[in-house]
């Protein structure tokens, strides 16, 4: 197995390095085979190891794979720990393997045909950058502690600032790229305390270790170290509040996004706590704050994206909505749930960010839905699989959203009804904008220039494959996690993760609601959505040009995103930055350089000053020598003052 | 004659001496006082030795006690003779240059 | 021996220079002198033996001469001798007036900074420290910018009134030990009660902040490091500012145990404020290499707080860190210099869209700017980590405080990127070209050296694994 | 009340008061004139104290020699006018009152002195003063200061020329 | 005895060689002839090989370190005439006579290094000053040099005063004029140490002392003379007179300083402190390195004075290299400076360019006076600051010292900037080569002293 193991991150490594130094003299076909080429062998590695574990996990009773973790080397050893670099494949690793490799492989595929603007040089960037993301995005998974994650963490965080800032004449995108680098890296310092609260207690980084010996750490510790932890997720899976930069993150390519920014890197954080779940079920505090802040997230975001415009945006802001949702479940303890939303929503997301690539590179890079419409005539593949990809999100069953997030919304009722409500509240307004955002897109009549409609077409065939493959995927991706209520045990998926949830199972009770109320909440639940879209669809038919007009009232709020952006520079940044010129300009220079000069001018003063005693008077000399021997002699008489020596006279 | 009295006597008139060198402006003055702080302490020297001797000759009626005082003050007087020339000689340099032997004249060499 | 030819190449080579006529052929003699010391200081890396060299010297004072190799001092020598071959390639193309001085100074300091980092007889470290200053005062006051002789001068009295300090401490020290003698080890053996030691701790530990440099003591280096020829900056902040942490570790704390504990919550505040300090001056910083100047002040700060955390793995951090710091910071400032040479400018406002003339030197600066900003895989990570960890188990909070420290590095660090390679072009890019040969050469060494020793930091935590573990035997 | 003392103050007072006229007389010849009474007074003193070799000399180098010697440079510089300007009275004032404490302070100093409480001084009698004695002890015991200072006068009397003539 | 003799003969000597020849080339040469041969003379006396023995009754009587110190201070005489012999013949047409007189003055600092008693001392003292006068006022042209020596001779001679009465008051109370050290107080009285008249005595030459040594605050006189007085015997007064003085202070008060008790400590303090403040402070804003010169050689004092304080070995062999190492520097770097027409800081500009050899030098000599390690000048402090730690305590005088040694790097420095960091065009006499050799010769003497002090320390115990 460890082989095989070595292989799956190596070969994106290897395309990184190929097209990255390769990049003056490939050509842009061969740079196109190596990078997609790469991917698709470490998708056959890492589906190779999928075998091995399918096979090797499910006799043994603890479900633990023979040798699950595998070490390289030592990266820091010192006396006090140690700390290997080491590979962990297991259910859960294995699971997002697959993910990123397969998603990963279609976005190659689908980037080829798209970026073939770019010139070589630039086209092979990309596919460097990709392809160094892959290789972070594995090792962040596979990593067997938290170290070896967190040197994915960052990697990715680089990728992903790269990629953003990939036109880098734009001076905004470079901004945006900071941006995100920058709010990441505050999760990050949260990531690496915790880390370092870890190393602290427990001397090891290694979940095999940390998990075993998690009794050793007081409850104050997991709460604290959970919460670290948690605030690492918020930058990386962009929750409230550190989630402003994942809209902006847009400005990159858009199958960057739809890889990046919606498939793999965002559900990082889920994956985190995902395999220190057993932590977070020790800390229900946590617990509560992650299904609190998910939650809000979820709402929030979906607020904003009722408002927006901009296809991608639209889709940004539902992302953060869905890893809210994520969140929500992980918050409540329904892990399976969270990793199953992340598995179907990389597929529906990641069709209708690749849906919206090919739409805009159809319009030439025309982003606003209102200058849109009626592009169904024009594009049907894509037409039909965004279709497809918005009826799962919405959650109409069977679709993969249907099961995913219905499982999270039972956890969440099982937990607290309230959550529930909300959740579905979440849900209706997900359907809505995500039916604004069909119907203005595909239905009614076109809105935009002449030569535009003029060059309308379907999408190369190597950018329709891709938006094929994953439009089946998720329609069929919710069968591997059927819930009880339809068949008992059919639930594959928790079967399959359960070894990895088992310590967390054994502690927290799961109370499960009787069938008929499932039954109820799901019809309700569905009705409504079906509902909404019916209104949607009827409602945005008729839009025309002309009542494009601004938002106004609570809508312009929405339509400026609650004006967070506003806020975070009014309220952190400015100050800051204020204080950061008081300290350059005045504490520095005036304060603690005044000081040092300050010895130095005092110096030439009294020089300045002792210059003038030099009168060059001899009588003046020789007075303040007789002055000078008088106080001699009374330092003499130490003993005796001024007044016994006048006496004495006397 | 109890020395206290000479000893006094012989400081007033060094004290006197060191006044006129911090009060007066000329030149030849101020060396004139200088001499008068010599002199001074001459006359304590030699007070002195008489004490001594004195104190000594109780004991010894041949003894030379407090002598080299006195040889002391011989060579103060030399060397003071010494002075006074060069010290003229200074001064009548001086004098040819500036035509003032007034010492607050002196002040291009201060700071 | 080998340690005493360390010495000896620079000085002698140094020397000769001097003499030697025209200005290119001391250039490439001193770049061969370079090189040369640079094999021994691997020779005598890989002799696992510690190395030494001991002869009579100033008898009647107590003193020999006497050198010792430690894994720290061969790390340090290591150091020294890598860095002078790449600023020697670095600066190859560059023309100076009186070249032959100026190599001639710079191979003398070099002799300086081995000096102090091999000799284990007090006063001899005392001379060695000041003769490392001496030929910078020289370079930074004959070749600088335009405010050169003022600031050089502030740079230089201000570090000699540290030194005289520390000697006044040498002194006191040396009249406390059994055989009146300037020997480490007699020094170590004194027992001093706290009150002096706290006295002398100061005096000694005010000559190293200053030359390390921690807040506050530390307003004398952007002046410095800007004004300085490149080259020269680039041995001050990549070496000589090591001088100072490791003379903490090797005079400092073992000299005086309890003044380290009773003071250590004091110097790591210092730092740490320090820290946060300077990297908010960073971010408003528009001259390139008063930005460097202010990552590099709050890089020291860490380093110098981690040593006093008491935890071994920290010093470990330590450790490697001095190298690497050394490494990365003489990376940034290839590229600094190489703009300022270029465009003649060092402002970052009048800079941008390198990236489009010149992409290698793009992705360079990319990579030294993540190993500035500590990015995993790069050199920099390793001992970041272990110092923060360190600095946790000793305060959770201080850690917290200090770790700011890392998120406002992404911030000036990435500004600095993204203003001088991202972009439009300006006024003066505009005819900007790519890097030549030679610098290109020194910056690909660097990266590499980046990530070796960031995928691979064990074998320098093996090297100096002893001083460490010496350490914390004496203690 | 004996002669001694009377001699004693008499000569006393008129050495303070005429050393206090050398300071306030304007002219210098005066004070210069003064300073030579001074210094029969004190050469009085040398005789009650019976140093007779010491009185004749003080009379011949300083009141002979050296006076006269003062007397023809201010002559020669036609001084004798009241020439000086009047030095301002602070400058003045510090002066006396520096000097004052200067005084103050040795006196007090002498009051202290214990080990000569109750000594007196060998009035008229013994001969230590005398010509014969000082002149065997100065050529036996004091003949290397006496050899030795003539390098003194050979250098003033290098000096006295090199400043003197004129060039 | 043999250099008293020797040296009062040649001056006589030298006093004649004007009226053989009119060639001062020749008066030079001759000069340095018979400071070959005073040099050798003391040596002979010092090895014991051949000294003429003269029964002076306890009035002088000659050790080893007396004997070895005025070896240092006739070597330094020589090397200051090989190097600036010149400029003592532009000093005026008496050259013969400077160079009797300087014999003079070396016969007095002879006098000085071997005197046993108070007589000695003042005659010393004098025949070394009154020479000086007449040296300062050699420019007779001069105003400066005038006021100079008028100046010198007045405060001169009022020290002198000064000094007799302590001297008087000293032996009011011992009934001696030795140097015994012996308090006159029986036992039984309570206070130890000096009786009052004693006290007296030793602070009023103290004072005297201090003048002569220009520690401050009696200091006053060193700038104006040595400003005003002609560099090339500038240089002769700041560095061999200054040196003898300082051996007569030292061993005047070496058994008389416990007299004093503990006050004397603190006497001793405030002088070093006040002249390490005086000197450095104002040394800092002079425009003419000649008068910095002068406060330097001030701040200096402040560093000799620690001899003072702590009598033990370290200090006696600090004080003798402390003379070598000060001696050689200022000397050499006068002999330099004097090459320049202008003595103001900007007339050196640009000196590095214009002469490498002396800029270089003087650099050396700046260095070895502000006491940068490797050069002699290191050692010197070094041996002083040691001694003081060595008598134990205080330690804050040690690091006053050192804060006001950095003080003196400043000034040093400020003239090292203007020869080789600044441009400009200085005038400067003709350098024959002769004179560059000398010079870098002695910058190598005293970089090697810098390196092993042990080579002149050694000699002291042959």
């Amino acid at each position: 197995m460890s082989k095989i193991v070595f292989l799956v991150p190596l070969f994106p490594l290897l395309g990184f390095l190929v097209n990255g130094l390769g990049r003056k003299h490939l050509s842009k076909s061969a740079v196109g085979i190596i990078g997609s080429g790469m991917i698709f062998l470490s998708l056959l590695a890492s589906s190779y190891l999928f075998g091995m574990v399918l096979f090797h996990s499910s006799p043994i009773a603890d479900g633990k794979p023979l040798e699950s973790v595998v070490t390289l080397f030592n990266f820091i050893k010192t006396d006090a720990f140690t700390i290997p670099f080491e590979f962990q494949v297991d259910q859960l690793s294995i699971l997002f393997l697959l993910i990123i490799t397969g998603i990963g492989f279609l976005i190659h595929l689908y980037s080829t045909a798209y970026m073939k603007e770019e010139e070589p040089q630039h086209y092979a960037r990309y596919f460097a950058y990709l392809n160094l993301f892959i290789f972070s995005m594995l090792l962040l998974v596979m990593g067997g502690n938290y170290i070896i994650m967190f040197i994915g963490w960052e990697g990715v965080g680089l990728c992903s600032y790269l990629l953003i800032g990939y036109w880098f004449k734009n001076g905004d995108y470079n901004y945006a790229a900071k941006k995100a680098f920058i709010m990441n890296r505050i999760g990050d310092l949260g990531f690496l305390l915790a880390v370092f609260w870890i190393l602290y207690r427990l001397g090891t980084v290694s979940y095999s270790q940390v998990f075993t010996h998690i009794h050793q750490l007081s409850a104050a510790d997991i709460t604290a170290i959970t919460t670290l932890l948690f605030i690492g997720a918020m930058g990386k899976s962009a929750q409230i509040p550190l989630y402003t930069w994942l809209p902006d993150a847009m400005a990159g390519p858009t199958p960057v996004s739809a890889l990046i920014h919606a498939a793999t890197m965002v559900t990082a954080g889920i994956y985190m706590i995902a395999r220190s779940n057993i932590l977070y079920t020790m800390a229900p505090a946590t617990q509560t704050l992650v299904a609190i802040v998910g939650l809000a997230t979820a709402i929030f975001a979906a607020t904003i994206a009722l408002k927006q415009n901009d296809i991608k945006k639209v889709l940004a802001y539902s992302t953060v909505s869905q890893l809210g949702y994520m969140f929500l479940a992980l918050g409540v303890g329904a892990y399976t749930g969270a990793v199953f939303h992340v598995m179907t929503h990389a597929f529906f997301k990641a069709l209708l960010f690749l849906g919206a690539g090919s739409v805009i590179h159809a319009m030439h890079h025309e982003q606003d839905i209102r200058k849109m419409g009626n592009l169904k005539k024009y594009m049907p593949i894509t037409h039909i699989t965004f279709l497809l990809a918005c009826l799962a999100i919405a959650g109409i069953p069977p679709f993969s959203g249907f099961f995913s997030k219905d499982e999270i919304l039972v956890g969440a009722f099982a937990k607290n009804p309230l959550y529930y409500f909300i959740g579905v509240g979440g849900a209706l307004m997900t359907t809505f904008y995500m039916f604004r955002l069909y119907t203005l897109t595909f239905l009614g009549n076109f809105r935009g220039s002449k030569e535009q409609e003029h060059h309308l077409h379907e999408s190369p065939s190597a950018m329709t494959f891709p938006l094929i493959v994953l439009a089946i995927l998720s329609v069929v991706g919710g069968f591997i996690g059927i819930p009880e209520v339809f068949a008992a045990d059919k639930h594959w998926l928790e079967h399959f993760l359960s070894p990895i949830f088992a310590e967390s199972a054994k502690l927290s009770e799961t109370h499960h609601l009787s069938h008929s109320q499932e039954y109820i909440m799901m019809g309700v639940v569905t009705t409504l959505i079906v509902g909404v879209i019916i209104f949607t669809v009827n409602h945005f038919k008729k839009f025309s040009a002309a009542d494009s007009g601004e938002a106004t009232g609570f809508g312009k709020i929405l339509a400026n995103k609650w004006y967070i952006d506003e806020i975070y520079d009014k309220a952190i940044v400015n100050p800051l930055n204020a204080f950061a010129g008081l300290l350059k300009n005045v504490i520095e220079k005036t304060g603690i350089d005044g000081a040092v000069n300050g010895v130095g001018k005092l110096v030439a003063y009294g020089s300045r000053q002792l210059r003038l005693v030099q009168s060059g008077q001899v009588a003046s000399y020789l007075l303040i020598m007789i002055l000078a021997m008088v106080v001699f002699f009374i330092v003499w008489f130490n003993d005796i003052t001024i007044t016994k020596l006048v006496e004495k006279l006397f | 004659m109890p020395i206290q009295y000479y000893i006094y006597f012989c400081l007033t008139l060094f004290t006197i001496g060191i006044i006129g060198v911090l009060t007066r402006r000329n030149a030849i003055i101020v060396f004139i006082c200088v001499e008068l702080m010599l002199n001074a302490v001459n006359l304590l020297l030699v007070a002195f030795s008489k004490m001594h001797h004195g104190a000594a000759l109780a004991a010894n009626p041949t003894t030379t006690v407090g002598i080299e005082a006195q040889l002391f003050v011989f060579f103060i007087m030399v060397v003071a003779a010494a002075e006074v020339s060069v010290g003229l000689a200074i001064i009548v340099m001086m004098y040819r240059n500036t035509h003032s032997v007034d010492i607050n004249f002196l002040n291009r060499l201060k700071n | 021996m080998i340690a005493l030819l360390l010495l000896l190449i620079p000085l002698a080579t140094g020397l000769i220079c001097f003499g030697l006529k025209q200005g290119n052929a001391a250039k490439h003699f001193s770049l061969l002198a370079s090189v040369a010391t640079l094999i021994l200081a691997l020779v005598a890396v890989y002799t696992p033996t510690a190395i030494g060299y001991d002869t009579a010297w100033l008898s009647d004072l107590g003193s020999r001469f006497t050198l010792k190799m430690d894994g720290m001092g061969k790390m340090l020598c290591l150091l020294t001798a890598v860095v002078y071959p790449l600023i020697f390639t670095a600066v190859y193309r560059n023309e100076y007036k009186n070249a032959s001085a100026f190599f001639g100074l710079m191979l003398l300091t070099q002799a300086g900074l081995m000096g102090v980092f091999l000799a284990t007889d007090a006063l001899l470290f005392y001379f060695f420290w000041e003769l490392a200053l001496i030929p910078v005062y020289f370079l930074c006051s004959l070749w600088g910018g335009e405010k050169r002789i003022a600031v050089t001068f502030k740079f230089f009295i201000y570090t000699f009134i540290g030194s005289l300090l520390m000697l006044v401490g040498l002194l006191y020290m040396y009249f406390q030990t059994a055989d009146h003698s300037f020997s480490i080890n007699s020094l170590y053996a004194v027992k001093l009660d706290a009150a002096h030691q706290s006295l002398l701790f100061w005096l000694f530990f005010v000559a190293f902040a200053i030359k390390m440099p921690i807040f506050p003591f530390h307003t004398w280096q952007p002046d410095a490091y800007e004004q300085s020829p490149t080259a020269t900056t680039m041995v001050m902040s990549g070496v000589m500012v090591k001088m100072g942490i490791f003379a903490v570790i090797r005079w400092l704390i073992p000299m005086f145990p309890l003044a380290t504990v009773q003071f250590s919550n004091t110097v790591i505040i210092l730092s740490v404020i320090g820290m946060v300090y300077a990297s908010l001056i960073a971010i408003r910083q528009d001259d390139i290499k008063r930005l460097i100047a202010y990552s590099s002040i709050a890089h020291i700060g860490l380093m110098s707080a981690a040593i006093f955390t008491n935890n071994s793995s920290a010093l470990n951090g330590v450790m490697i860190q001095m190298f690497n710091h050394g490494i990365n910071v003489i990376g940034l400032w290839i590229v600094a210099d190489m703009i300022e040479k270029q465009l003649g400018t060092r402002k970052l406002s009048e800079l941008g869209g390198l990236a489009q003339k010149a992409p290698a030197m793009a992705i360079l600066l990319v990579m030294m700017a993540l190993a500035n900003i500590a990015l995993p895989l790069t050199n920099a990570f390793v001992g970041e980590f272990l110092m923060f960890n360190g600095l946790f188990s000793y305060n959770i909070w201080i850690a917290a405080v200090a770790g700011i420290s890392i998120i406002l590095a992404a911030v000036y660090t990435l500004n600095m990127v993204q203003k001088i390679i991202y972009g439009n072009l300006s006024a003066r890019t505009e005819n900007a070209i790519d890097l030549p040969l030679n610098v290109k050469f020194a910056l690909v060494i660097i990266a590499l050296l980046v990530i070796v020793f960031g995928v691979f930091p064990q074998p320098m935590i093996e090297l100096t694994k002893d001083s460490v573990t010496a350490l914390f035997v004496k203690k | 009340m004996s002669t001694i003392q009377i001699l004693f103050f008499f000569l006393s007072t008129l050495a303070v008061f005429s050393s206090i006229m050398v300071l306030v007389s304007k002219n210098p010849v005066h004070s210069i004139l003064w300073l030579i009474t001074v210094f029969f007074a004190i050469s009085g003193h040398y005789i009650l104290l019976n140093a007779q070799f010491l009185a004749i000399v003080n009379l011949i180098v300083y009141a002979g020699a050296i006076m006269v010697l003062f007397l023809f440079v201010i002559m020669l510089m036609n001084l004798n006018a009241a020439t000086e300007p009047r030095k301002n009275w602070w400058m003045k004032l510090t002066g006396v009152v520096s000097g004052g404490c200067f005084l103050m302070v040795l006196v007090s100093l002498v009051r202290q002195a214990t080990e000569i409480t109750g000594k007196n001084v060998l009035m008229k009698t013994g001969d230590i003063g005398l010509i014969k004695n000082l002149g065997k002890t100065l050529f036996s015991d004091f003949v290397v200061p006496f050899e030795i200072s003539s390098v003194l006068f050979l250098s003033a009397m290098v000096g006295a020329v090199v400043i003197g003539k004129k060039d | 005895m043999n250099a008293i003799i020797v040296s009062a003969i040649l001056g006589v000597v030298m006093m004649f060689s004007g009226i053989f020849t009119k060639h001062k080339s020749t008066i030079t040469l001759t000069a340095i002839a018979a400071l070959f041969i005073l040099l050798g003379a003391n040596l002979l006396n010092s090895y014991g090989i051949f000294s003429i023995q003269v029964n002076t009754h306890e009035l002088l009587y000659f050790n080893k370190l007396g004997l070895y110190f005025n070896t240092i201070l006739i070597a330094a005489t020589l090397i200051f005439v090989l190097l600036s012999g010149k400029e003592i013949e532009n000093v005026g047409i008496n050259t013969a006579e400077y160079y009797a007189l300087i014999f003079f003055v070396l016969c007095g600092t002879t006098i000085l290094t071997s005197f046993n008693g108070l007589l000695m001392l003042f005659l010393g003292i004098e025949i070394m000053s009154i020479p000086l006068y007449i040296l300062t006022g050699a420019e007779k042209r001069n105003l400066k040099s005038n006021e100079a020596s008028l100046k010198y001779f007045l405060m001169g001679a009022f020290s002198t005063g000064i000094m007799l009465m302590g001297i008087a008051l000293l032996y009011g109370a011992t009934g001696s004029f030795a140097l015994s050290g012996q308090s006159v107080l029986p036992p039984s009285v309570g206070i130890p140490g000096a009786s009052f008249l004693q006290a007296g005595g030793l602070i009023l030459l103290f004072v005297s002392m201090c003048f002569k040594v220009s520690a401050a605050p009696f200091h006053f006189w060193t700038p104006d003379v040595y400003d005003g007085a002609p560099t090339v015997f500038t240089s002769f007064m700041a560095t061999i007179v200054k040196a003898a003085g300082f051996f007569a202070f030292i061993k005047v008060f070496d058994a008389n300083a416990a007299l004093l008790g503990p006050s004397w400590k603190i006497l001793l303090s405030i002088v070093i402190i006040a002249t390490l403040f005086v000197g450095n402070i104002t040394a800092v804003f002079q425009r003419s390195i000649k008068r910095m010169l002068a406060y330097s050689s001030i701040a200096q004092a402040g560093f000799m004075l620690f001899a003072l304080y702590s009598y033990n070995d370290m200090a006696y062999q600090g004080i003798l290299l402390y003379t070598v190492a000060y001696c050689l520097a200022t000397i050499g770097f006068f002999a330099v400076l004097m090459k320049v027409k202008d003595y103001t800081f900007d007339g050196l500009n640009g000196l590095a360019a214009a002469s490498p050899a002396l800029a270089f030098a003087g650099t050396v000599f700046l260095l070895s006076l502000a006491g940068i390690p490797l050069t002699a000048g290191f050692f010197a402090k070094y041996y002083m600051l040691a001694s003081v730690v060595k008598a134990g305590g205080a330690l804050w005088i040690v690091i006053a010292a050192v804060l006001f040694a950095a003080v003196s790097v400043y000034y040093y420095f400020k003239v090292i900037q203007s020869m080789y960091f600044k441009e400009g065009q200085p005038e400067l006499n003709e350098i024959s080569t002769g004179f560059k050799v000398g010079v870098l010769l002695l910058a190598a003497v005293i970089i090697t002293i810098g390196v092993l002090p042990s080579i002149v320390l050694n000699w002291l115990y042959f």
